[in-house]
């Protein structure tokens, strides 16, 4: 008796580098509660993993392959989210796609099976502006250049930047990197430098990220004016230009606390058993701390539905229901032992993704501090935005089944 | 003109010998020959009779066109040489030249003629010596030596690849079709050569030839194969005079040769006895 | 309109010269990456007409090798010593296992079978050094890394220790690779070998040999490869994908010329950063380079079919 | 002994020019056919629908373009993905455009737009050859996923920009879209393969085929005998072309059911080369034996420490799928470097003197 | 210029008029010059032999009438017209088909295959009629096989018809070479040492392949050939070059005889 909740994971391939911490994060997580608690609500919970190498191809046989008995569809890459949107729909699964997917999938009146919790792509887009609007005051008359990986994950919060730049009155400056490229990025870097952008926002993923970093440290761009999104926040590309990376920041809606006492129950339960395949060096790391997270959100909407459903072995549509109802106040985080580890944010029928907010997170030469205090985006700005895409992508896809139960706002 | 090898002491041996090309077709069905040291000895046969199979498998160029010695051994100096690497037998002093030329194309014909000497250790005035010598015999070849071995004539490419296995100053040459395409001054031209070659310097020779009428005139002994077997061996000397010989390789019936405008009403019948 | 085109950008290029500077030098160095890797194309394909699609990952694992050895407290030289090593058993391995048995077949399967054996490294290089980024060792071996900040023009031009490192070192590659070929027996056997192996093989040219020379060459080509770009972005198998850039850099300088993997590699390295920075980003929404260097050399290949340097192509019957 | 050609005789050349001249060969399609339309239907999972039963039959039929240009008529091309995503995004803006547009006939149509495309990059072959000819086919791959990814009028402006298989209709079944059935599916995609595979037969066994095939043999010798090469090898791109954009629209239609630029990229041109290389340059059978061994492969693997009741780490397993199927690559190459269809023809060949050995 | 005259073998057969002229033919090659100023004819239905040392330019004589060298200088008269500039399967659809020095066959395809490549130029169905394998194409598949089957049958290759020719001996390569040319039913035949490498037996059966497609055909023959006695027993009229120019031309006796040939190439009179 288990509740099957395979990862779509990617420790091998070109991606490799930033899957290995986040999927040894979210396995040692359900490892610790299974040898602490027996699993959520009394049943383990099995998080198998299906290699994808971040290959969708791959994502979609793992998908197929897991489908018959899981109770959630992990995806890990945009791509895959996107292939499997579809077909969760006439297979009823859930797909947790926390911090990544598609940012209209807020809207869970049209996305009926699809999570991206705890916040999304226009979320991160949003809390950056505002940092540097409450930076400068005013972005009236800025460049801010928009470096991105060139594929649907780098170009998912083009629609709200180009929106707010007409809004804020900044110059908006696309610059994509190719994925052959992502490791010769001087081009784009002679761009900027001839561009001489304000500031440079981030997408970027994989190899790309510590390209970027490094390229701007020998461009001697001013890292303090380099801010990248969750992704392109992980510990170990940055080590590569250590302390010349000071001033680098990354929005974030996870932080690693390695105080927190989730981390000592991992340590006690998982790595002293010997059944970690982490190491102390990654486990102080955003990611891996971001791993656990995810983990524990997923385990949050399992207990969720446990508790309204009254049966330990939920299956996957009841996951559904438990994944709108997550409620992480303060205090459950708290209770979870995840203290300062993820902002308190609950889902709804209506809103997948909980825009729970997140902190600006800073590079101090050896790690990654907080220099903000909790911050929330201004969904107000793209509410209209999300039911606008949502309806486009449905219609493109017609007979495409809404949840018309759902209130929105409720 | 000789007409018995120098020394009955056998360099080559070769026994009973099959090969597979590609796994399922069988080509030589036990062939067995000797060469003797400071010998020629000719392998006479028609088309597809086995003859280049029979001077691969001895210099061991079978691998790379899938072929493969399934049974017999081939021994020289009295060692068993299948299996070895081809340049090992360069080494030991066998070298084959193929047929159809086989020159390196982007190479000039000057630095044809030094890839032979690859395997020599014994500096570079022997070997311009030699070189000399080649151009000597070839003097067609000194006048295009700056050119690209791939341009030149067909000739001139047969003659390139002769000349480039005498710069290797072998113990035995492999000689496949060294008359094919050339002009007939130019095949006794070769012959003589190779007569030179074999008593100046003692290199025995086995050659593959089509052109039976000169190579029995040279060979000291000679093997005619018929697909994939060895239907006849003696000495040139008898096998000029043998009647089936005369008859199917020379060209010759009682009324000595026949025109080759008389043949057309006219019908060679095989009729070996083996 | 034509004049945003046509010459808007060489106004660009003469109003800010210490940019266009700059432009040509990071275009240089990566040209120059890009040559490395072609290089050790090149011998290969020379001697065996394989086509190496190997390359690419003996960077990655040859990088990888080192920076793991030196992680298990190998010292810097030392590791560079005992990568080596490795690199050659990676030589006699390839040889043994793969060349030998495919001699004499066409072409494309051997080509194929290179992929092949990329598939394997890559699966193999996962399993043993893991997928994370690493950290090139840079430091420890001595490379400088500083930088020189120059101001021509009044402008800025920054050149790194490394990247002039790089220069430096590929340079003298360079010329002992083309020493070696054109004046030396082995070299004279490398190219015989590529025209026809069959007569090489007859001559006594061994392949077995020369292949796990040349193949050990690459290798140290690929390690020198492989320190370069680590140092620039990290070692990891993302790595891999910039073999793709040595496909065009060889098209256009011949595949069987050193000297045109060099020219090759320094024309497709500036003129695509040009290209890219003064009309890809404008015009085309930028990303270029992912095929300006595959259509120049198709360019360049529609006049000369078997690239700028390489051997004509003997056709005769 | 099971496979006598022996007393099979041939009175007319037209007999000895059917399709199947050998009785076995015959019995033995009708068999395959038998279980492709009716038993594999029966039987199917839904697993097996989605990872092997429709992916090998559309690979197959990528491979089967591909070799008409490498296998056929000697030209090299590593830009086979790329050719199936101009099939793919031009059947999307057909069926975008046209809703009411039959998908089936979009589909075929598709492959016309990848047929011009594929000619258009197959002029250097009139000058380029062999490897060198590789980087017009390489151009053709980078910069067609290029501009899938910088034309955003290509997928309809998404904001995801990637492609999504609309759900679309006939006699109230659904073809295409999440709503589409795999049963409905393998049948379309079975019946257009088999029927392209039977125009690939007779194209490749006729006069074009042996232009073709001297063009690749000799392309000198083929101009001296009197064949028109440029016509020759101009043909072989557009035909190819057009089954590999055919291939690719039922890739993404039939099977992937949504597409980003990237998918197209080289390793979907790597998979389909070498599908037709392990199965036999110059063979139809080849591209389905190939197909059913590289599309199966990792799928058989996979399954296989589960099977085992070994637990190895998911990683560790796509590691070793990685490395395995490399060297599996590289031992077919080595066996029989003219694929597992020479191999096939071997076996025959054996099986016909069996039992003597020769 | 179109002379219709010809002249009668000694064995009486009636040679026809000039079929084909070159005037003043130079070839170079960078430095070299592979042909100078050499002009001959070929008439209608006679046996034209070119002999002359290695590297005499002989085979480039072929290679320019079959349109794959364009000689510097000179011009190639085609049944009395001047020939323009052409792409050599122009040449060959006008009737022109050779045999190479080095084979050039087609490796991959079975003899039967090879053949049938020669009925090219006569075949023309359109490309979905053939991936029908319906109406035009399969007529014409038939109607041309059995022309092929002649030929096959003529040369005496029954036996090998599905064989791969990769596997083929060279002397069998030559004659399935042969093959291909004939199926062209070309008007001339331009054969590049056929004979080489063959035993005497082979190279008779090899002449009387020629003798009869010459008689029962009236096809135009120009052979380049090494061995003597072939070329003085078959041919009606030899040409003799030496690197690249002409030193000899007229009847076998004529040639035999001529000191200039004698010197240059057959060394001993024959
Ligand atoms: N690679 C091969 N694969 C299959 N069969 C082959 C191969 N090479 C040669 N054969 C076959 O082996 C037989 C002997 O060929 P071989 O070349 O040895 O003959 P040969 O006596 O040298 O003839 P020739 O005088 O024409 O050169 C022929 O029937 C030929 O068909
Ligand atoms: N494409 C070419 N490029 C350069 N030189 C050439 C070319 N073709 C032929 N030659 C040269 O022209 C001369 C004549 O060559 P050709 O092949 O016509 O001789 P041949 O008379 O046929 O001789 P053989 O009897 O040896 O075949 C040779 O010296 C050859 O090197
Ligand atoms: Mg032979
Ligand atoms: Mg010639």
């Amino acid at each position: 008796q288990e509740l099957y909740a395979p990862n779509l994971a990617y420790r091998t391939g070109p991606f490799a580098a930033t899957g290995i911490p986040l999927m040894n994060g979210q396995a040692d997580y359900f490892a610790m509660l299974n040898a602490r608690d027996g699993g959520v609500g009394g049943i383990k919970v099995n998080a198998e993993e299906c290699e994808t190498g971040y290959s969708t191809e791959k994502g979609v046989e793992c998908y197929e392959k897991t489908k018959g008995r899981s109770i959630v569809t992990q995806p890990w890459s945009t791509g895959i989210t996107l292939q499997v949107l579809p077909k969760t729909n006439v297979d009823e699964i859930p797909i947790l796609a926390p911090g990544y997917g598609f940012s209209p999938m807020a809207d869970g009146k049209v996305f009926q099976w699809a999570f991206n919790t705890p916040s999304g792509y226009w979320d991160a887009a949003s809390m950056i502006l505002q940092y540097l609007q409450d930076e400068n005051g005013s972005l009236d008359g800025k460049k801010i250049a928009f470096l991105h990986l060139d594929h649907p994950y780098g170009k998912e919060p083009l629609p709200l930047l180009e929106k707010k730049a007409g809004e804020l009155n900044f110059e908006l400056l696309p610059i994509p990197v190719g994925l052959k490229e992502m490791q010769n990025q001087s081009a784009q870097w002679l761009q900027i430098r001839r561009e001489r952008p304000d500031y440079v926002v981030m997408w970027g993923w994989g190899a790309m990220n510590a390209g970027a970093i490094t390229e701007a440290v020998k461009t001697k761009y001013p890292m303090e004016n380099f801010i990248g999104v969750w992704w392109a926040g992980h510990d170990a590309d940055l080590k590569i230009v250590g302390a010349d990376g000071a001033g680098y920041k990354s929005i974030s809606w996870s932080f690693p606390n390695p105080e927190a006492p989730v981390m000592a129950d991992i340590q006690k339960y998982v790595v002293d058993a010997g059944l970690s395949q982490s190491n102390p060096e990654e486990m102080a790391g955003v990611f891996y701390g971001r791993g656990v997270v995810i983990s524990a959100i997923l385990a949050e909407g399992i207990a969720a539905a446990q508790n309204e459903f009254g049966v330990a072995e939920i299956d996957a549509s009841q996951l559904r229901w438990g994944l709108e109802n997550i409620n992480m106040t303060e205090e459950r985080i708290e209770e979870l032992g995840l203290t300062g580890m993820v902002p308190p944010f609950a889902t709804s029928c209506a809103n997948h993704t909980g825009h729970s907010g997140g902190w600006m997170l800073e590079w101090d030469g050896e790690q990654f501090v907080k220099v903000s205090d909790h911050m929330l985006p201004d969904t107000s700005d793209y509410q209209q935005l999300i039911a606008d895409k949502a309806a486009e992508y449905a219609e493109a896809n017609a007979p495409w089944p809404t949840n018309e139960d759902c209130n929105v706002g409720g | 003109m000789l007409d018995a090898a120098k020394t009955d002491h056998a360099l080559l041996e070769v026994n009973n010998v099959e090969v597979i090309y590609n796994h399922v077709i069988l080509v030589l069905k036990g062939v067995s020959l000797t060469v003797k040291k400071g010998g020629i000895t000719a392998l006479l046969g028609g088309n597809g009779a086995g003859k280049t199979t029979t001077l691969k498998a001895i210099s061991n160029l079978l691998h790379s066109e899938r072929g493969e010695v399934t049974k017999g051994s081939i021994l020289y100096k009295g060692e068993r040489v299948q299996g070895l690497d081809p340049a090992a037998l360069v080494k030991r002093g066998v070298i084959q030249v193929m047929e159809g030329r086989h020159c390196f194309a982007h190479l000039t014909v000057e630095e044809n003629l030094l890839t032979g000497a690859y395997t020599r250790k014994d500096g570079k005035a022997a070997v311009e010596a030699d070189l000399e010598m080649v151009y000597d015999y070839f003097p067609r070849l000194k006048e295009r030596r700056k050119s690209q071995a791939g341009y030149t004539s067909g000739g001139e490419q047969q003659m390139c690849a002769i000349g480039r296995a005498l710069m290797s100053r072998p113990e035995t040459i492999l000689l496949d079709e060294p008359s094919m395409g050339l002009a007939p001054q130019l095949v006794e031209q070769i012959f003589e050569i190779v007569k030179a070659v074999n008593e100046g310097e003692g290199v025995s020779f086995l050659l593959a030839e089509q052109n039976t009428n000169v190579a029995l005139r040279f060979a000291h002994t000679g093997y005619i194969l018929e697909s994939g077997r060895v239907v006849m061996e003696g000495s040139a000397a008898d096998l000029r005079e043998n009647p089936d010989v005369k008859e199917f390789y020379l060209g010759m019936s009682d009324e000595g040769r026949k025109s080759f405008r008389d043949v057309r009403s006219y019908r060679r019948r095989k009729r070996w006895l083996s | 309109m034509l004049y945003d085109y046509f010459i808007a950008p060489f106004v660009d290029m003469f109003a800010a010269p210490d940019f266009l500077m700059q432009v040509l030098w990071e275009g240089l160095v990566s040209g120059i990456l890009y040559a490395l890797i072609a290089l050790g194309f090149v011998l290969i394909f020379r001697s065996s007409r394989i086509f190496n699609f190997a390359q690419g990952i003996m960077v990655v694992f040859a990088a990888l090798t080192l920076v793991g050895l030196h992680a298990l407290g190998v010292p810097a030289w030392i590791s560079v010593g005992l990568t080596l090593v490795v690199m050659f058993g990676l030589a006699v391995t390839i040889e043994r296992v793969v060349l030998r048995p495919l001699v004499g077949q066409p072409d494309i399967i051997l080509f194929m079978a290179t992929i092949g054996i990329t598939l394997f490294l890559i699966g193999a290089g996962e399993t043993i050094f893991g997928g994370e980024n690493k950290v090139m060792i840079t430091e420890e071996l001595g490379i400088p890394t500083g930088d020189y900040v120059l101001e021509p023009f009044g402008g800025l031009l920054i050149l790194q220790h490394l990247d002039i490192t790089v220069v430096i070192v590929a340079t003298l590659l360079v010329l002992a690779l083309l020493a070696f070929l054109n004046y030396t027996q082995m070299g004279r056997a490398i190219r015989a070998l590529g025209d026809d192996h069959q007569a090489a093989l007859s001559v006594g040219i061994s392949l077995q040999t020369i292949w796990v020379l040349v193949w050990f060459i690459a290798g140290i080509i690929a390690l020198v490869t492989g320190i370069a770009w680590g140092a620039r972005a990290g070692v990891s198998f993302a790595l891999e994908v910039i073999a793709y850039k040595a496909l065009p850099v060889l098209m256009l300088g011949g595949l069987e010329s050193i000297t045109g993997a060099i020219v090759g590699g320094l024309m497709i390295g500036m003129l695509e950063k040009l290209f890219e920075i003064y009309w890809g980003q404008p015009f085309l929404g930028g990303n270029t380079e992912t095929w300006f260097a595959f259509v120049l050399a198709l360019i360049v290949l529609l006049f000369r079919p078997q690239g700028l340097f390489g051997e004509r192509i003997i056709e005769r019957v | 002994m099971l496979y006598r050609t022996a007393g099979q005789f041939k009175t007319s050349y037209k007999a000895d020019q059917a399709l199947f001249p050998v009785r076995q060969d015959a019995v033995l399609l009708i068999a395959i056919l038998i279980v492709a339309y009716v038993i594999f239907p029966l039987i199917a999972s839904e697993f097996a629908y989605q990872t092997l039963l429709i992916p090998v039959m559309i690979y197959a039929l990528a491979a089967m373009g591909l070799n008409i240009l490498t296998g056929y008529a000697g030209q090299l091309s590593l830009g086979t993905g790329a050719f199936m995503g101009v099939g793919a995004y031009a059947c999307y803006k057909l069926i975008t455009i046209f809703p009411w547009m039959n998908p089936i006939v979009a589909i075929l149509f598709s492959g016309v737009f990848s047929a011009g495309i594929g000619v258009a990059f197959g002029i250097p072959s009139l000058r380029i050859k062999g490897f060198y000819l590789a980087i017009a086919t390489l151009a053709a791959q980078f910069f067609l996923v290029w501009l899938f990814e910088k034309w955003a009028w290509l997928y309809n402006y998404n904001a995801s920009g990637a492609i999504q298989v609309p759900n679309t209709e006939m006699f109230g079944i659904y073809l295409t879209g999440p709503l589409a059935s795999s049963v409905t599916q393998y049948y379309l995609v079975l019946v257009i393969v088999s029927f392209m595979t039977m125009l690939c037969i007779n194209l490749t066994r006729g006069n074009l085929g042996r232009t073709w095939k001297a063009t690749r043999d000799m392309d000198i010798a083929a101009e001296l005998i009197g064949i028109n090469l440029m016509r020759s090898k101009l043909i072989a791109f557009a035909i190819s072309s057009y089954i590999v954009g055919v291939a690719g629209a039922l890739y993404v239609f039939m099977w992937k059911g949504a597409a980003e630029p990237n998918l197209f990229d080289i390793p979907l041109s790597f998979q389909v080369l070498f599908i037709a290389i392990i199965g036999g340059l110059g063979s139809i059978l080849g591209n389905y034996l190939g197909a059913i061994l590289i599309v199966g492969l990792p799928v058989v693997l996979n399954l296989l420490p589960a099977a085992l009741g070994l637990t190895i780490s998911s990683a560790l397993v796509e590691h070793l799928n990685i490395m395995i199927v490399g060297s599996l690559i590289i031992f077919f190459l080595i066996v029989e470097p003219h694929g597992l269809a020479q191999l096939w023809r071997l076996i025959r060949e054996k099986l016909i003197i069996w039992p003597f050995p020769h | 210029m179109k002379d219709t005259e010809g002249y009668i073998t000694p064995d009486g057969r009636q040679i026809g008029g000039v079929l084909m002229e070159m005037k003043n033919i130079t070839l170079r090659f960078g430095g070299v010059v592979a042909i100078n100023d050499i002009s001959f004819d070929v008439r209608e239905g006679e046996i034209r032999a070119i002999i002359g040392p290695n590297g005499a330019g002989k085979s480039s004589m072929l290679n320019i009438i079959s349109g794959f060298y364009t000689p510097s200088e000179g011009e190639v008269f085609y049944k009395g017209e001047k020939r323009p500039p052409m792409k050599p399967f122009e040449v060959a659809r006008m009737g022109v088909a050779r045999t190479f020095q080095n084979i050039a066959l087609f490796e991959g395809m079975t003899v039967l295959d090879n053949v049938m490549t020669g009925r090219l130029t006569h075949m023309n169905a359109g490309v979905l009629s053939q991936a029908l394998w319906w109406g035009k194409a399969r007529d014409e598949e038939m109607e041309n096989r059995e022309v092929v089957e002649k030929v096959i049958d003529f040369l005496e290759i029954q036996n090998i018809r599905k064989t791969p020719v990769g596997r083929l001996p060279y002397g069998l390569k030559k004659r399935v070479e042969l093959a291909r040319a004939l199926a062209a039913e070309p008007s001339i035949l331009l054969l590049d040492e056929p004979m080489a490498g063959m035993n005497v037996e082979e190279k008779e059966d090899m002449s009387r392949f020629i003798l009869d497609v010459n008689d029962e055909f009236g096809t135009t023959i120009a052979l380049i050939e090494h061995d003597m006695g072939v070329v003085m027993d078959i041919s009606d009229r030899v040409v003799v070059m030496d690197y690249g120019k002409k030193i000899g031309d007229g009847t076998p006796d004529e040639v035999r005889n001529n000191q200039d040939v004698i010197d240059a190439y057959l060394g001993v009179a024959h």
